[in-house]
């Protein structure tokens, strides 16, 4: 029979999941089965999209879920509608907190991508020259989303080990993901802080950066004394990377969109085809971009 | 006798108007009470704190000699008073038995008994006979037959005092008498009934005693109408004495203005044909739903014509198009002032400015020092009475709004037509005595003017010609001479034997 | 010829186009007409269906609320975290729906007794509502302890899931009231003539911190059932509901001005909503082109529904 | 004592109002009162500020626009690929303004010629135009070519950025066309009452399509400017941004059942918006308390101003 295998991801918009998406229908064309995609920003729509696949004679499906305590219900829809379930880039917990391990998962842990993020910048100062007293930190915070808190978490856990004093971590909360509410919250910070000359800014992904490096150069302060470090790599950053004179971006953690779209949708399609059932766990890594190696970082991840 | 229901004291102010200032007087049981006094004197002012909607700032109302200290139209209703006011209140989306039985339906345990709801009203309709279906929605009514269901409602209720608000200004006078014999009915049980009304003729009809407001003071409390007369009932009310009403005299007619050619429209299928000439005044009578205020609609661009050809002066006015209207020198002053006339919420310099402006607005940049002056100008010519030009349409009483709207149209420019539905609906005598004269004037400097109206005295009193209309169709073309109140009576009534054609 | 354009353009015309055009999805769109697909849709349009049913007596008094997302969210953790604290579902229910109830009131209270802007207010409770609710759980979405609370979503009856049932009882109830109850007719009259109904001695206050409180108890049951059914509380879940719930009651020809509303039209509205949805995901159209496609269904419905009232001669 | 009360319940009580809370805001909340967070804060109301002038027109003529943020978001895109492929920036920001006004144009038309609810289709256009940008950029971000793009937002007159100084000219232009003009005259009116304007030679048709078109030009306004700030152009950009500004309309006193106005109101209403973020920024409150604050705030801005009405006895 056809093999017809579901992708549904909690935010469509997003260049990070399009890539995904982009990928799985790659392992799709070579392999000759359909995915479909859904979007379902919650988890009522988590719940349609997955009677619908399994309305349209789905066999199975990967999803990436807008939040990963839906697990019981998701494993339990799945198994209403005979689907075969895998999870990619955030994992399901059961109501206790726990990982559902029974699901095969892929993924990179939220903490982990913080904390590359805060080495990479710590590394910097201590390049720079920088004393840590003098410096002070944007944390552009999104705390309702909780994949947000945790990287954010990371990165300040790796600062403060590294000596950087605490109470020089501003909290800039966003009132929405988008660039302009990131801009409006890291200026207040700024202009409170008026008198400290070199920051350092992290957040949940590059455009909560990039308003922090958009604040700073309204507010007049020369890119060299910013770092900023992002997360996703995708068009946002490679633009800052392009202007013609270095920004206050300093960096952007990639992670391969095309392992997770490419290598779960293929996995599936193995599980279905060829009852060959994948890798309850498989952790990917996320790699530093910098101005001057970001192309060859994301040939390395296999995107141009 | 003893006085039934009494006002003591009663005063109420608005910011910048005290509408009744230390009103008392006293009604007899069974009696029906005349209100009268200019427009703006107060009246309805003194309605609404009756009827619980309106708190007074001082005074008691008492009746049978218990004092009411009701704070809610409600409580109001308990105490039995029921109030039909000047501005028609009712729901269009429902129907007209469930507006009647609004605030108090036929329930058990909150389900409403249908049949009781409609079979109770209509009986009670034809009861009374008015002949409206009671499951007909109220927006599918016309202005008149919305002003009986709003009467029904009084009737309907066994009240101890009802107050009615100019109910007939808006009635036909075949419809008015249904009325008439409904409060002589009323008023055999009783009941005690305060009645507002700006006809004198009706109050003499109607009314046992009278009560005068003016400037929201008491001008005059005759308790045995009989006593007084028309002349110094007027002379009360406006300070002067008003000699002759209408005032008609004899104009040179020039060349044809307006020519009408076949215009027919959805509510208005038998085209119709006529002219008016430099000076003429063309008075249009019928009955509730003759089709009159569809016509002038029509002529106006106000509703898409479905056929017919409209000149002025020889050039072809583009249908469906009021502005366009405007620009050839027509203009219309709508009978339904509430939704078609007064701008809520805005100045009454700004809804008399709100057309004439764009002569004195370059570049469509105001000139606030003109449209002050011109509302100013207005509002002295035809004594509206308020604080302010910046006073809300809204605040203002319901003549005095009408006379705002024919600010609106006086104040226009190179104006060659002016329709004029039911010019004094709601007008004072003295009032409508400068209004007349206005339209004398303006016929006098070579305008056409066609006049609809439902008071036949008026429609005689102030035309050169008179159309009569229907069932949707021209009935009679009567000249001055030929004015004959009878055979113009007979017109406007249905043919027994034609099947209704609208 | 002339029958069949009577029913068009009749009062139930948009249920009518309705029906033709899921005739035509039914045909063309295959995997549509399954019952597996039918519940499926049903299910995924609980929610808004729900919160229609007093999102239109809302409308219909010319009122407008915007807090329904907010609350269906915090009724929901509040069922979950109550039921997880006494260890007893009906305990959790209970404070739902009491607390859905007592926000709706708020709302009522606010914008009846203070006269303050219905359309500030629950834009202000959504996000003091919204607040609350991730205050409560810090964020994170709180899992349920006790199974036997996604029971009530996924027992049947008869084959159908009991949400689904919830829903259809709710559809009738509250078209009962609207139009056989003293309720429902004060509710129409306060939209169609705020001032006439005030003074026909409807108590227009109580009226309508009525039908707010009423409206959030609602909400509460939406909560609760959406808990149960993603098994978990989300200070997140019902974001955008609002918009949703109210297009979806104009859709229905619910009238914003007040005045104007039948069940009928709701579910149709709900419904096309919810076919929308489906017929896109089973055909597989791309994500940014489903945006383009459900603003040009809105569009359409409305249009083919506005041809039909002006062709029917209806006034402005 | 009289003659302060006169001043808080007359006209402009709310700016009164509003200045006295900012003394309050001033002394209190440290690093408020500086140049550079006054900059930053009026920067940070820009696109509201922007959008809410046209917005004061939309809904005093008793209209509705929920398309504000996607507008904002393509004309930014727009601009942006302009730009980029023309390799000029002039011919780009025509092209974004064009588009802006276009899509307000066929907004406007839809509504006023085709009398489709304004909700329903705004609420449409507002998903079509989004998906749009969507489909226009494939999702991402797009990068600006030439940096003199950046300049419009970055340069400075009088050491005040140009963004800041062009809201204030709007504020200005708008304000004296909604008093000074007949334009302003016949929106209120309209809004006032449709039917009446018309009887009385508005073109209301005209003026609805009009008062759309423009809305949308402005809203490319603030998209080339939101472009220029955050250096790229971003489909997602501005969402939810249509809330924003209707609030603080109505915040500032616009009536959403049309007819009422003023420029004043809305300034204040925006700065309101904006300096509750900045203090509550500034005073360090945790992310879930903000949501709480913002709603009280926004709930007790309009019960203050309702108290001050009440008293000053205008009628309901
Ligand atoms: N809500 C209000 N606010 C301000 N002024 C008001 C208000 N209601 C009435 N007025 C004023 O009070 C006065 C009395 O008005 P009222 O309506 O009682 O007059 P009326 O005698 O009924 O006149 P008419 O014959 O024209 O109906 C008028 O000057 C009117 O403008
Ligand atoms: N809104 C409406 N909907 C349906 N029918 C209407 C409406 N308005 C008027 N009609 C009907 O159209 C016909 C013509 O009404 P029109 O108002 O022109 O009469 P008229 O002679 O001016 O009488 P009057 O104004 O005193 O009611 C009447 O039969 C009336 O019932
Ligand atoms: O939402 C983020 C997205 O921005 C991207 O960074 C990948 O991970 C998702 O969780
Ligand atoms: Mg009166
Ligand atoms: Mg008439």
């Amino acid at each position: 029979a056809d093999v017809k295998i579901g992708f549904i991801v909690k935010q469509p918009e997003e260049p990070w999941f399009q890539d995904e998406w982009k990928f799985a229908g790659q392992a799709a064309k070579e392999k000759g089965f359909t995915v479909v995609k859904i979007g379902a920003e919650d988890g009522e729509k988590v719940q349609s999209a997955i009677d619908n696949l399994g309305a349209q004679g789905a066999q199975g499906f990967i999803i990436c879920t807008p939040d990963v305590k839906l697990g019981p219900g998701i494993v339990a829809k799945a198994e209403a509608n005979q689907l075969k379930l895998m999870t990619v880039d955030d994992r399901l917990v059961s109501a206790d907190g726990k990982p559902l391990e029974d699901v095969p998962h892929m993924g990179i842990s939220a903490t982990k991508i913080g904390e590359t993020v805060g080495q990479a910048i710590v590394d910097e100062i201590k390049k720079r020259g920088w004393d840590m007293k003098n410096v002070g930190a944007v944390r552009v915070s999104y705390d309702q989303l909780p994949t947000a808190v945790d990287r954010v978490e990371g990165a300040i856990s790796v600062l403060k080990s590294a000596g950087f004093p605490a109470e020089n971590i501003y909290d800039a909360p966003q009132a929405k993901t988008d660039t302009e509410a990131a801009l409006n919250a890291a200026t207040t910070v700024l202009n409170k802080h008026a008198d400290v000359k070199y920051w350092v800014a992290f957040g949940l992904n590059d455009e909560a950066v990039l308003g922090a490096v958009r604040a700073s150069e309204s507010v007049g302060i020369p890119a060299a004394n910013v770092i900023g470090v992002g997360i996703g790599g995708a068009e946002s950053a490679i633009n800052e990377f392009k202007k013609p004179a270095a920004t206050g971006f300093f960096g952007t953690v990639i992670i391969s969109p095309k392992r997770h779209g490419y290598e779960t949708a293929l996995n599936m399609y193995d599980w279905i085809a060829n009852d060959k059932e994948p890798e309850k766990l498989t952790l990917t890594s996320g790699s530093l971009a910098l101005r001057d190696d970001y192309e060859k970082v994301r040939k390395d991840l296999g995107i141009e | 006798m003893m006085a039934f229901l009494e006002f003591s004291n009663i005063s109420k102010g608005y910011p910048g108007v005290q509408a009744l200032a230390n009103v008392s007087f006293t009604v007899e049981k069974g009696a029906v009470h005349g209100l009268m006094g200019e427009n703006g004197a107060g009246k309805s002012t003194l309605i609404r704190v009756l009827s619980g909607d309106q708190a007074a700032d001082a005074g008691n109302i008492l009746i049978d000699g218990e004092e009411q200290k009701y704070g809610s139209v409600r409580d109001a209703f308990h105490a039995g008073v029921i109030v039909i006011h000047q501005e028609l209140q009712l729901v269009p989306e429902l129907t007209v038995a469930e507006n009647l039985w609004l605030g108090r339906f036929p329930a058990k345990g909150g389900v409403i008994h249908s049949k009781t709801l409609i079979e109770t009203v209509r009986s009670k309709l034809e009861e009374i006979g008015i002949d409206i279906d009671p499951s007909a929605k109220v927006a599918s009514l016309s202005i008149g037959a919305r002003q009986m269901v709003e009467i029904a409602k009084a009737v309907m209720l066994d009240a101890r005092v009802i107050a009615l608000d100019e109910p007939t200004s808006s009635l036909s006078s075949r419809e008015s008498e249904i009325l008439f014999s409904l409060i002589d009915r009323l008023k055999a049980k009783g009941t005690v009934i305060l009645y507002v009304s700006h006809r004198l003729d009706e109050i003499f009809r109607l009314c046992d005693s009278l009560t005068v407001l003016r400037d929201g003071k008491l001008a005059a409390h005759h308790p045995q109408i009989a006593e007084t007369t028309r002349e110094q009932i007027i002379s009360e009310m406006v300070g002067r004495e008003i000699s002759n009403v209408w005032g008609w005299r004899e104009r040179p007619l020039g060349g044809i203005r307006l020519e009408v050619n076949g215009l027919s429209g959805p509510r208005l299928r038998h085209p119709i044909s006529f002219s008016v000439r430099q000076g003429e005044i063309l008075g249009f009578f019928g009955l509730i739903g003759a089709g009159r205020s569809e016509m002038a609609r029509l002529l106006y661009g106000a509703d898409a014509r479905h056929q017919g050809q409209v000149t002025i002066d020889g050039v072809a006015v583009s249908p469906n198009n009021p502005k366009a209207a405007i620009n050839a020198g027509m203009v219309l002053c709508p009978e339904d002032r509430k939704f078609d006339g007064i701008v809520q919420g805005r100045s009454i310099e700004e809804n008399i400015a709100i057309s004439s402006r764009r002569h004195f607005s370059p570049f469509g940049i105001l000139s606030p020092r003109q449209e002050a002056a011109l509302a100013d100008r207005f509002i002295a010519k035809l004594r509206v009475r308020t604080p302010s030009r910046k006073q809300d349409i809204i605040n203002l009483s319901g003549g005095n709004q009408q006379k705002v709207i024919l600010g609106r149209w006086l104040s226009e420019q190179g104006i060659k037509v002016l329709v004029i539905d039911e010019p004094t609906r709601g007008i004072d005598v003295g009032a409508k005595s400068e209004i007349y004269e206005i339209l004398y004037e303006l016929a006098a400097g070579g305008m056409a003017i066609v006049v609809i109206s439902s008071e036949l005295p008026e429609v005689m009193g102030i035309s050169d010609r008179i159309m009569v209309m229907c069932q949707g169709r021209v009935a009679a073309n009567v000249a001055r001479p030929d004015f004959d109140e009878r055979s113009i009576l007979t017109a406007a009534l249905p043919d027994k034997n034609a099947a209704g054609t609208l | 010829m002339n029958s069949l354009k009577k029913i068009l353009l009749g009062e139930q015309g948009l249920v009518v186009i309705f029906a033709a055009a899921f005739v035509i999805v039914s045909l063309f769109v295959p995997n549509f007409l399954t019952e597996r697909n039918m519940l499926g849709l049903l299910q995924s349009v609980v929610t808004i269906g729900i919160v229609a049913c007093t999102m239109m007596f809302c409308l219909a008094s010319r009122d407008f609320d915007l807090s329904v997302g907010s609350i269906v969210a915090f009724s929901g953790m509040i069922a979950v975290m109550v039921s997880n604290a006494t260890g007893s579902i009906p305990v959790g229910l209970l404070a739902a729906l009491l607390c859905g109830a007592v926000v709706g009131f708020v709302n009522g209270i606010v914008i009846a007794r203070f006269r303050i802007n219905a359309l500030i207010t629950t834009l202000a409770t959504m996000q003091i509502v919204r607040g609350l609710a991730l205050i409560a759980s810090d964020g994170r979405a709180v899992g349920i302890n006790d199974p036997a609370f996604y029971q009530l979503a996924l027992s049947r009856f008869l084959t159908v899931p009991t949400p689904i049932w919830i829903m259809l009882i709710l559809f009738i109830l509250f078209g009962f009231v609207l139009n056989r109850t003293v309720f429902g007719k004060n509710t129409l009259a306060i939209g169609g003539n705020p001032e006439a109904s005030r003074l026909a001695g409807v108590n227009v206050v109580n009226m309508r911190v009525w039908i707010f409180a009423l409206q959030g108890l609602v909400c509460g049951i939406a909560g609760i059932l959406l808990a149960s059914r993603i098994t978990s509380g989300q200070p997140n879940a019902a974001t955008g509901l609002e918009l949703s719930v109210i297009s979806a009651c104009v859709l229905g020809g619910v009238s914003l001005a007040g005045g104007r509303a039948a069940m009928s039209g709701v579910i149709v509205g709900v419904l096309i909503m919810g076919i929308a949805e489906n017929v896109m995901n089973l055909l597989n159209i791309q994500a940014f082109y489903q945006y383009v496609v459900r603003g040009l269904i809105l569009l359409i419905a409305v249009l083919l529904d506005n041809l039909r009232s002006s062709a029917a001669g209806r006034r402005g």
